[in-house]
């Protein structure tokens, strides 16, 4: 243990130092709307960022005897999250102050969530893992239930407990075993003992827990059942959160814990991430179809995209991971836009505008607005020139270079289904008429950060090479 | 002019002029937007024409080629060039486009500088299809096109407009899906997203047949082929007379564009395997939806049938080359049927537009596709009725119309593909002209039918305008066509050479 | 030579263009007047080029225009073959167009689309020459489809009439079955010759006719067969045998200069003159020929026989066309190509005349076409009488008149056919001599003699007319014509415009026939442009018995034919003058027979109800039960309603309850032991 | 001495019950609460074995781990259960269902 260590956990420390900071601010603060913890929050992602971006050798760091690891996925992945972060706020500032749940608590917690997301990619052993999830996850199950007096969301924060200290006891569980057959908790040597010993149905059944733990945090079928509650019952606000950055945090888990880790036993968990891809692709595509509530829509659609997401995982290959990665970070990336104009459409008042009915004639009311949305609708659908449609590609694209055309052709197929959806919204915002011509009303912030957002999916979709040189150098170095 | 990037001006030039019109549209006046359009549109038709003069008439190759590094980690490029088959349909694009932006001029109301964006970017986005060379650009390029389309009927479209907009877009986006796993199987075949390179890529047989039933969903959906035609009837009827004419002119070209690009020549043996169902399909549209066409009671549904039916002949043209070349031995016949459906194509894009303009006439004035509510119109608006009836009888394939010069060369050699092949393509003569004149006879002829009619006023000079450009161009291909053949010539030689040549490793 | 061709073809086209285009600018002079002038210098040329080949015996020659397409190494081209049988089309269409045109000026006077029908029948002579003129069967199709479609636009020429826009949808559509056989024809020529272009198809027939062809699966069928079956179906629609005549008698809704012009003289003639220019291609099937045979024997005959029911003027006209043309077919089949076309010539001149007899009989009875509210015309209109006179005596073949000639060597020509059904044909064509001049002088003496029936029907006439097609400012040109003149006074000659061509068209139907006959049925007028193979003996046996027209006279007093004729001419003086009341006692007696003939065989009926009401059905049942049910109602939208329904049944997975969540979770887990760890269903 | 495999198959046991508590138990959220100890506890049971048969201590370190971590986690579990009943004025686990589907 020597100072580099501490240098190449630069980032996450300063987070933690920063993270107080706002806690303080927000104790000692009169201001109802939280503006200082709100900008300090704001300044320490950014600070973080430019640490993460700049601090340390961009080579793969392996640090406090294995626990940490910094490599360029992580790098990658980390300035990703912190950007998703950065914007989340920005969009959830509005929504938060115009239903008076705005407190620095929020602040801190996000803060504190992103810890364990970087905690979280960067873990080398398995214990690190456990402690990245469960800050993580413990700061969502607070941040979901921050709306005090909506009975949705309070029912929804239950929910999300029992069903994550499930999933985790599950995953703890598999690695209690996995350290057992290994006798270490490190992840390189567990996979190299894996290698050596070749596993055996221990190995396997213990592979059975920690893939529960990963499709939980992911939401794959069938561990996806929290998700389209906590999603509908969460502050917007915190839905946007939780659909967004962690999705890349939960990516980076599977791949610590399945590729890192468990690469020896890669025939089974391929197998089993294709019932899960499959299953979450059907599942949420087909039950997408009859929601009525868009937060929920957008949570089966995220069961859908996680079962795409998966199929990078699976084919076991670089490129594969490569698409995940890329799939990861679009989908985050749309789906924040999303959730933004979700939030924006519900507007000042204190009721949600949740349903897609909702969005009836919002392109007469705020063209710009209906535009954005557009974009993200037909990108999350996969429609070319769009980010979405290059993340569909990339996966699709490995899993044939696998030989599993048959499982491109479902996935294919299954991602028309889901076009459905997303069209019902487009539909309601081109085709029908508004009940009202009141113009949407955005911050000024918020009305950048949107434009930067579909912007950036649609540049994103013409000119995708430079995300997906990143995505691939990221997972060969 | 010559050192221009031509065909990327094309392409770029109505895109970032339509998203200009996008952004600036919503404050300025409507006939600013109007103008400028027009102007975008118009520029573009004059920039596609030195493709046109300076097309080198005796090669096969690629021409006008432009090629830029676009996603290097994969080895795509922006790789863009055009042949004798790229090439009329990308004049036809352009061309047609200044007339829907003139048709929609005093008509569309509502959003007018939406619509107008949505018919330029989708004009750009139908010339990348017909440019594109790598593989993706053109998957990129043809999806891409349904979303303004999608846009278009959903907004702008009749009473059925939600459900017909739907329809088409799932329909199509289910077609194509499959093509895109197609093509990525063939990049992890041959290593290259090159079109080109595709065409000389060594196939198995049995990779052939699934990768053309792949491609056929993809194609065959966009022509669309019986039984997979049932979109076409609603996207037309809903979708406002613009858009029904891009749909009809351009859209359903993309579709042979297809065929002609991807199936026969990367797999001619699979294309062989699956010749018969192909040319079955082609003559079941011809013949059955002929019948269809003929009891439909909506002027637009009518014609979207008519559609469908001459479309059979663009399909059967392209799919008898092997039929023929098994029974005559020689390319000869081949390449007549194939250069038919060609100029089918074309021919198709002019004729059937300019009835969507005509049925779009009517409709601006009564709002009523309903057959039932004209009669006589002749009385009120005989000009009108004068060149609606060159396009009918165009329909019909009349001699010295361009419909005919397709249709002719078709069924000359169908003939050599078999006899009742020839005879059941040769059924559109009595069958077109039952359903495109008793159409006629039922809205234009008889008495005055009543006060709405009598109301009615003759074309005004814009409509005149973009009618007798149509009517010019379908007189000037049927009584000369050797200007369109000389082009697609030595292209279609070519192809039918590859198409018959196995790639069987 | 070049430039008069062009200009023979184009000038028309230009006037058509003219009038049609800039008929308001130019004027209802204008239009006139420079539709007869082009149609005037095509015929004044035609005439020269006549003279020139015909007479002088300039080499036949060929012309490409320009080239039209060239698909692989198929050139296709404009072009144009001048040969006798050409030049003697040319001749005859652009006389008989020339007529029609100055006659229509007196015709048409009062109809407001008056510009629009002269560029109509100057497209007309335009398509009809492209037609004759064409070296190749390209452009024998387009001229053949143009005609077809000026015949549309003619017979529906009086818009507003439904009885004229059914009429004219009738004949196109009919036509367009007779075209469907035709441009199969062509296709199978195509694909066997290699070529589209007359000489070279001709070099090859005797290639061709070795080959056979397999059209149902295990039979083969002689090649030559098969394309002159299909070409003659072609020739069926246009020139309206059995069973695709129905379309003719409709048309006479068109205005009667058309009925003279497109549907007696010219346009219906093209099938004749087509199936002449391919015999060297007819002459390798005797099959075909047998067809052709009896065909035209059916349609000489049954055809006849409906025109002596017929009331309507120009109907039993055009029934008369109808069997005429029967008769040149029965002379086609009989091998006796230049017959068929001498009669077609002949037929040409004298059935456009008696067509515009009956249009100035039309025009000076207000339009009124019932010739049994005529009769004693001839007081009034000595000029259309005589000259209507001369029209019925060529039609019957009184001997001396033109028809006799060319109607008397088809009846000889059959006679003398090896051919298995010339028997039969023979004796149809026979009894149909006796028919047609009972017809025509039936018609000829209700009309022209007799006592005046007009007085007590003309006010009735007019209020059943005017109902008939009340309405419509424009086109109900002949009722409103009609009206303008009211009934004031009794029937006056027609004006110079009308009698003029009247008369110039009769002297051609007494002449021609003396002029051409030896010509044409002795010295092989039409040389190369026909050709007979040595086994069909007919023409080759007509002209060893002709001598010279003289002799045919002398002959012809006494023989068959003009016997029958004679006896058929009697029997309608004795009817319709001596007793007129017979008539109606033999419908009684014949009631039965006479219903068949009213209904015209009900081929009307058939087709409507066959065709008409299966089409529809057809379309119906496609577009009802295949289309709305089978693929959408099933295919597509069942598969969205398939889809939602899982969709609806899947989403209460999603219960709500927390135990439920867990359940599913663990099940899962349990899921992937079995199966992973122990092997359950491994 | 006793062997691995009985703590293994306690742990096992544990796990069950606390698993089988989750779906079966239908009325009160507590006893949720109380299973998702029983569940890291059994989960303990497992790594202070496998800790002591290695003779590893990196196992026991791991439960301290998990002993604190459980400890937040009923904190903010208690938390969000007074949250439901402040708001819903029940803790049964059978009416929180409001939203499904």
């Amino acid at each position: 243990m020597n100072m580099t260590d501490y240098i190449g956990a630069l980032p996450e420390i300063l987070l933690l130092a920063l993270l107080c900071a706002v806690l303080l601010v927000g104790v000692f603060s009169a201001d109802e709307d939280r503006n200082a913890a709100y900008w300090l929050a704001q300044f320490a992602l950014l600070a973080v960022f430019a640490a993460n971006t700049y601090i340390g050798a961009r080579t793969r760091l392996v640090l406090f005897e294995g626990m940490y690891v910094r490599d360029s996925m992580a790098i990658v992945l980390k300035n990703f999250i912190l950007a998703f972060a950065i914007i989340g706020l920005v969009y959830a500032r509005d929504y938060l102050r115009a239903r008076r749940i705005v407190s620095a608590e929020f602040y801190v917690l996000t803060l504190m969530a992103v810890l364990g997301m970087m905690v979280l990619v960067s873990a080398g052993s398995l214990l690190t893992v456990y402690l990245g999830l469960e800050l993580l996850s413990l700061s969502l199950y607070a941040m979901v239930a921050m709306h005090r007096d909506s009975a949705m969301a309070s029912e929804a924060a239950m929910k999300y407990f029992v069903m994550g200290a499930l999933a985790s006891g599950l995953l703890l569980y598999g690695i209690s075993m996995l350290y057992g057959i290994t006798g270490s908790i490190d992840i390189s040597v567990v996979r190299n003992a894996l290698a050596d010993g070749g596993g055996g149905p221990i190995a396997t059944y213990a592979l059975v827990f920690i893939v529960a733990g990963v499709g939980f945090k992911l939401g794959a079928v069938p561990f996806h059942m929290w998700l389209p509650d906590v999603y509908e019952g969460a502050p917007t606000a915190v839905t946007t959160f939780i659909a967004t950055a962690p999705k890349i945090a939960a990516f980076a888990m599977a791949m610590r814990l399945l590729v890192d880790g468990l690469q020896p036993l890669s025939s089974d968990w391929q197998l089993m991430l294709t019932w899960l891809a499959v299953g979450s692709m059907l599942l949420g595509n087909v039950v997408a179809i009859v929601q009525s509530n868009i937060k929920r829509m957008l949570a089966y659609s995220t069961i859908a995209h996680m079962g795409f997401l998966l199929l990078g995982v699976l084919s076991g290959n670089t490129g594969g991971y490569a698409g995940a990665m890329f799939y990861a970070i679009v989908y985050a990336l749309m789906t924040l836009g999303a959730f933004g104009v979700v939030m924006l459409v519900a507007g000042e008042g204190s009721a949600e505008a949740d349903r897609i009915q909702d969005f009836r004639g919002l392109a007469q009311r705020s063209p710009w607005f209906a535009l954005v949305m557009l974009i993200l609708m037909f990108s999350l659908a996969g429609v070319p020139p769009f980010a979405g449609f290059w993340a569909k590609w990339f996966v699709i694209k490995e899993v044939i270079a696998t030989g599993h055309v048959w499982l491109a052709g479902l996935a294919v197929l299954i991602s028309v289904i889901g076009a459905y959806y997303y069209l019902q919204v487009v539909r309601m915002m081109y085709f029908e008429q508004p009940e009202h011509m009141e113009e949407v009303h955005a911050s000024g912030d918020t009305e950048i950060a949107l434009s930067a957002n579909g912007v950036a999916v649609l540049l994103l979709g013409v000119t995708p090479g430079v995300l997906m040189a990143v995505c691939i150098a990221a997972m060969r170095g | 002019m010559s050192n221009l990037p031509l065909l990327s001006i094309c392409i770029w030039l109505p895109i970032v002029g339509g998203l200009w019109v996008l952004f600036a549209g919503a404050r300025a006046p409507a006939l600013a937007v109007k103008k400028e359009s027009l102007i975008i549109s118009a520029a573009t038709l004059l920039f596609s024409i030195p493709l046109y003069t300076g097309f080198d008439l005796s090669t096969a190759e690629m021409q006008f080629v432009e090629r830029l590094p676009w996603i290097p980690v994969f080895d795509m490029t922006y790789h863009l060039g055009i042949d004798g088959i790229a090439l009329p349909l990308i004049l036809l694009t352009t061309f047609t486009t200044v007339l829907v932006v003139l048709a929609g001029w005093e008509v569309v109301q509502d959003r007018a500088y939406q619509y107008f964006a949505a018919f330029l970017i989708l004009e750009g986005l139908m010339l990348g299809v017909f440019a594109a060379l790598d593989a993706i650009l053109f998957y990129v390029f043809w999806e891409a096109m349904l979303i303004p389309m999608f846009i278009i009927i959903g907004v702008w479209g009749g009473k059925r407009r939600v459900y017909a907009a739907l329809k088409f877009f799932l329909y199509t986006f289910l077609g194509s899906v499959f093509m895109l796993v197609g093509l990525l199987y063939l990049y992890f075949k041959g290593g290259s997203f090159e079109i080109l390179d595709m065409h000389r890529l060594p196939l198995a047989l049995d990779a052939q047949k699934w990768l053309f039933v792949a491609f056929f969903l993809a194609f065959a959906v966009k022509v669309p082929m019986w039984p997979v035609h049932t979109w076409l009837p609603d996207a037309h009827v809903e979708a406002p007379t613009g858009g029904s004419v891009i749909l009809a002119a351009i859209m359903l070209k993309v579709g042979g564009y297809g065929f002609l690009r991807f199936s026969l020549p990367i797999l001619p043996d699979g294309s062989y395997y699956f010749e018969g169902v192909m040319v079955a399909l082609s003559l079941i549209a011809i013949v059955y939806i002929s019948f269809v066409a003929l009891v439909q009671r909506d002027m637009k549904r009518l014609i979207a049938y008519s559609s469908i039916s001459h479309m059979g002949f663009v399909t059967l043209g392209l799919f008898m080359v092997f039929r023929i070349m098994q029974h005559s031995g020689s390319a000869e016949g081949a390449i007549m049927g194939m250069t038919g459906g060609m100029v089918q194509m074309i021919s198709h894009g002019f004729i059937s537009g300019a009835l969507f303009l005509c049925v779009g006439v009517l409709y601006d004035r009564m709002h009523s596709r309903e057959i039932a509510d004209y009669g006589g119109v002749v009385n009120t608006m005989p000009k009108f009725a004068s060149l609606m009836m060159l396009f009918v009888m165009a329909n019909c394939g009349l001699p010295a119309t361009s419909g005919f010069v397709g249709e002719f060369l078709v069924i000359l050699a169908s003939a050599k593909a078999g006899f009742w092949i020839a005879f059941l393509a040769a059924t559109i003569l009595v069958l077109g002209a039952a359903y495109t004149l008793w159409l006629y006879k039922r809205v234009i002829f008889g008495p005055v039918a009543n006060d709405a009619v009598a109301a009615l006023r003759d074309i005004g000079r814009r409509e005149q305008v973009i009618l007798i450009a149509l009517a010019v161009a379908v007189l000037l291909f049927g009584v000369w066509p050797a200007p369109l053949i000389d082009v697609m010539r030595t292209s279609i030689e070519n192809l039918v050479l590859n198409v018959v040549t196995s790639k069987l490793p | 030579m070049q430039t008069a061709i062009l200009v023979i073809v184009l000038a028309p086209l230009l006037g058509a263009i003219v009038a049609g285009l800039f008929g308001r600018q130019v004027g209802r002079a204008g239009a006139h007047w420079i539709t007869i002038l082009g149609v005037g210098a095509s015929f004044v040329l035609s005439a020269w080029m006549f003279y020139g080949v015909a007479l002088k015996g300039v080499e036949p020659f060929e012309w490409s225009l320009y080239r039209w397409a060239t698909v692989g190494t198929l050139d296709l081209e404009v072009g144009f073959l001048i040969d006798k049988l050409t030049v003697t089309m040319m001749a005859v269409v652009t006389f008989v167009s020339l007529m029609v045109h100055i006659y229509t000026i007196g015709y048409m006077q009062d109809d407001p689309g008056y510009q629009r029908f002269f560029a109509y029948i100057a497209l007309f002579t335009f398509s009809m020459l492209m037609l004759v003129m064409s070296n190749n069967f390209m452009q024998l199709y387009f001229g053949w489809e143009a005609v077809g479609l000026v015949s549309y636009l003619l017979i529906g020429f009086w818009y507003t009439r439904p009885t004229a826009i059914y009429a004219n949808l009738k004949a196109f559509l009919v036509n367009r079955v007779g075209d469907f056989g035709f441009l199969l024809g062509i296709a199978v020529l195509l694909m066997y010759a290699g070529s589209l272009n007359y000489q070279d198809v001709f070099a090859d027939a005797q290639e061709l006719a070795g080959q056979r062809i397999g059209i149902i699966a295990g039979q083969e069928w002689m090649l030559p067969t098969v394309i002159c079956l299909l070409l003659f179906v072609g020739a069926m629609g246009k020139s309206a045998q059995m069973p695709l005549h129905v379309w003719l008698p409709d048309s006479m809704e068109g205005p009667t200069p058309i009925s003279a012009l497109i549907h007696a003289a010219t346009m219906v003639t093209a099938g004749i003159f087509m199936v002449a220019r391919m015999s060297p291609l007819f002459e390798h099937s005797d099959t075909a020929l047998n067809v052709v045979l009896v065909v035209g024997a059916l349609t000489a005959f049954l055809m006849g026989l409906v025109g002596l029911v017929q009331n309507d003027i120009k109907r039993v006209v055009a029934y008369s066309t109808l069997s005429q043309l029967g008769y040149m077919t029965v002379a086609l089949g009989a091998s006796a190509y230049s017959v068929a076309i001498f009669h077609l010539m002949t037929h040409a001149f004298f059935k456009a005349l008696l067509f515009l007899g009956a249009g100035s009989v039309i025009i000076a009875l207000h339009h009124e076409q019932d010739i049994r509210r005529m009769g004693g015309l001839r007081r009034y209109m000595p000029i259309t009488w005589i000259t209507s006179l001369v029209g019925s005596l060529a039609l019957i073949g009184f001997p001396g008149m033109s028809g006799f000639y060319s109607k008397d060597a088809i009846i000889e020509a059959v006679h003398n056919s090896t051919l298995p059904a010339a028997h039969w044909a023979y004796l149809a064509v026979l009894s149909g001599v006796f028919v047609t001049a009972l017809y025509s002088f039936r018609m000829f003496f209700l009309v022209f003699h007799g006592k005046s029936r007009l007085e007590s029907h003309v006010t009735h006439d007019h209020q059943a007319r005017g109902a008939g097609h009340a309405g419509g400012a424009l086109g109900h040109g002949e009722s409103h014509a009609g009206h303008e003149h009211g009934h004031a006074g009794p029937p006056r000659e027609s004006p110079a415009v009308v009698t003029v061509p009247l008369i110039l068209l009769a002297i051609p139907s007494i002449l021609a026939g003396a002029i051409a006959a030896r010509a044409i049925l002795k010295d092989g007028f039409f040389g190369g442009s026909i050709i007979v193979h040595a086994d069909h003996g007919a023409a080759r046996v007509l002209a060893e018995e002709f001598h010279d027209w003289q002799a045919a006279v002398i002959h012809g007093l006494t023989a068959t034919p003009t016997l029958l004729a004679a006896a058929g001419l009697a029997t309608a003086w004795v009817l319709y003058l001596l007793w007129p009341s017979v008539p109606a006692v033999l419908a009684r007696v014949f009631a039965w027979p006479r219903l068949v003939l009213e209904r015209k065989y009900g081929f009307d009926e058939l087709n409507e109800f066959l065709f008409g009401g299966g089409a529809r059905g057809t379309g119906d049942l496609l577009s009802r039960v295949g289309d709305a049910v089978v693929i959408d109602g099933v295919g597509v939208n069942g598969t969205a309603r398939l889809v939602g329904w899982i969709s609806g049944k899947l989403r209460w997975l999603q219960s709500g309850y927390l135990y439920h969540y867990a359940f599913a979770m663990i099940i899962g887990v349990l899921v992937l032991l079995g199966y992973f760890v122990h092997g359950v269903g491994r | 001495m006793i062997p691995l495999s009985n703590y293994l198959v306690l742990g096992a046991v544990l796990f069950c019950l606390s698993v089988a508590g989750m779906f079966i138990n239908r009325k009160n959220v507590i006893v949720l609460l109380m299973c998702v100890e029983l569940m890291l506890l059994a989960v303990n049971t497992n790594f202070i074995a496998f800790s002591h048969y290695l003779g590893d201590l990196t196992g026991q370190v791991f439960v301290f781990f998990i002993l604190t971590v459980a400890a937040a986690e009923s904190a903010i579990g208690l938390a969000i259960l007074v949250v439901v009943f402040r708001n819903r004025r029940t803790i049964n686990v059978a009416d929180l269902n409001a939203m499904k589907g």
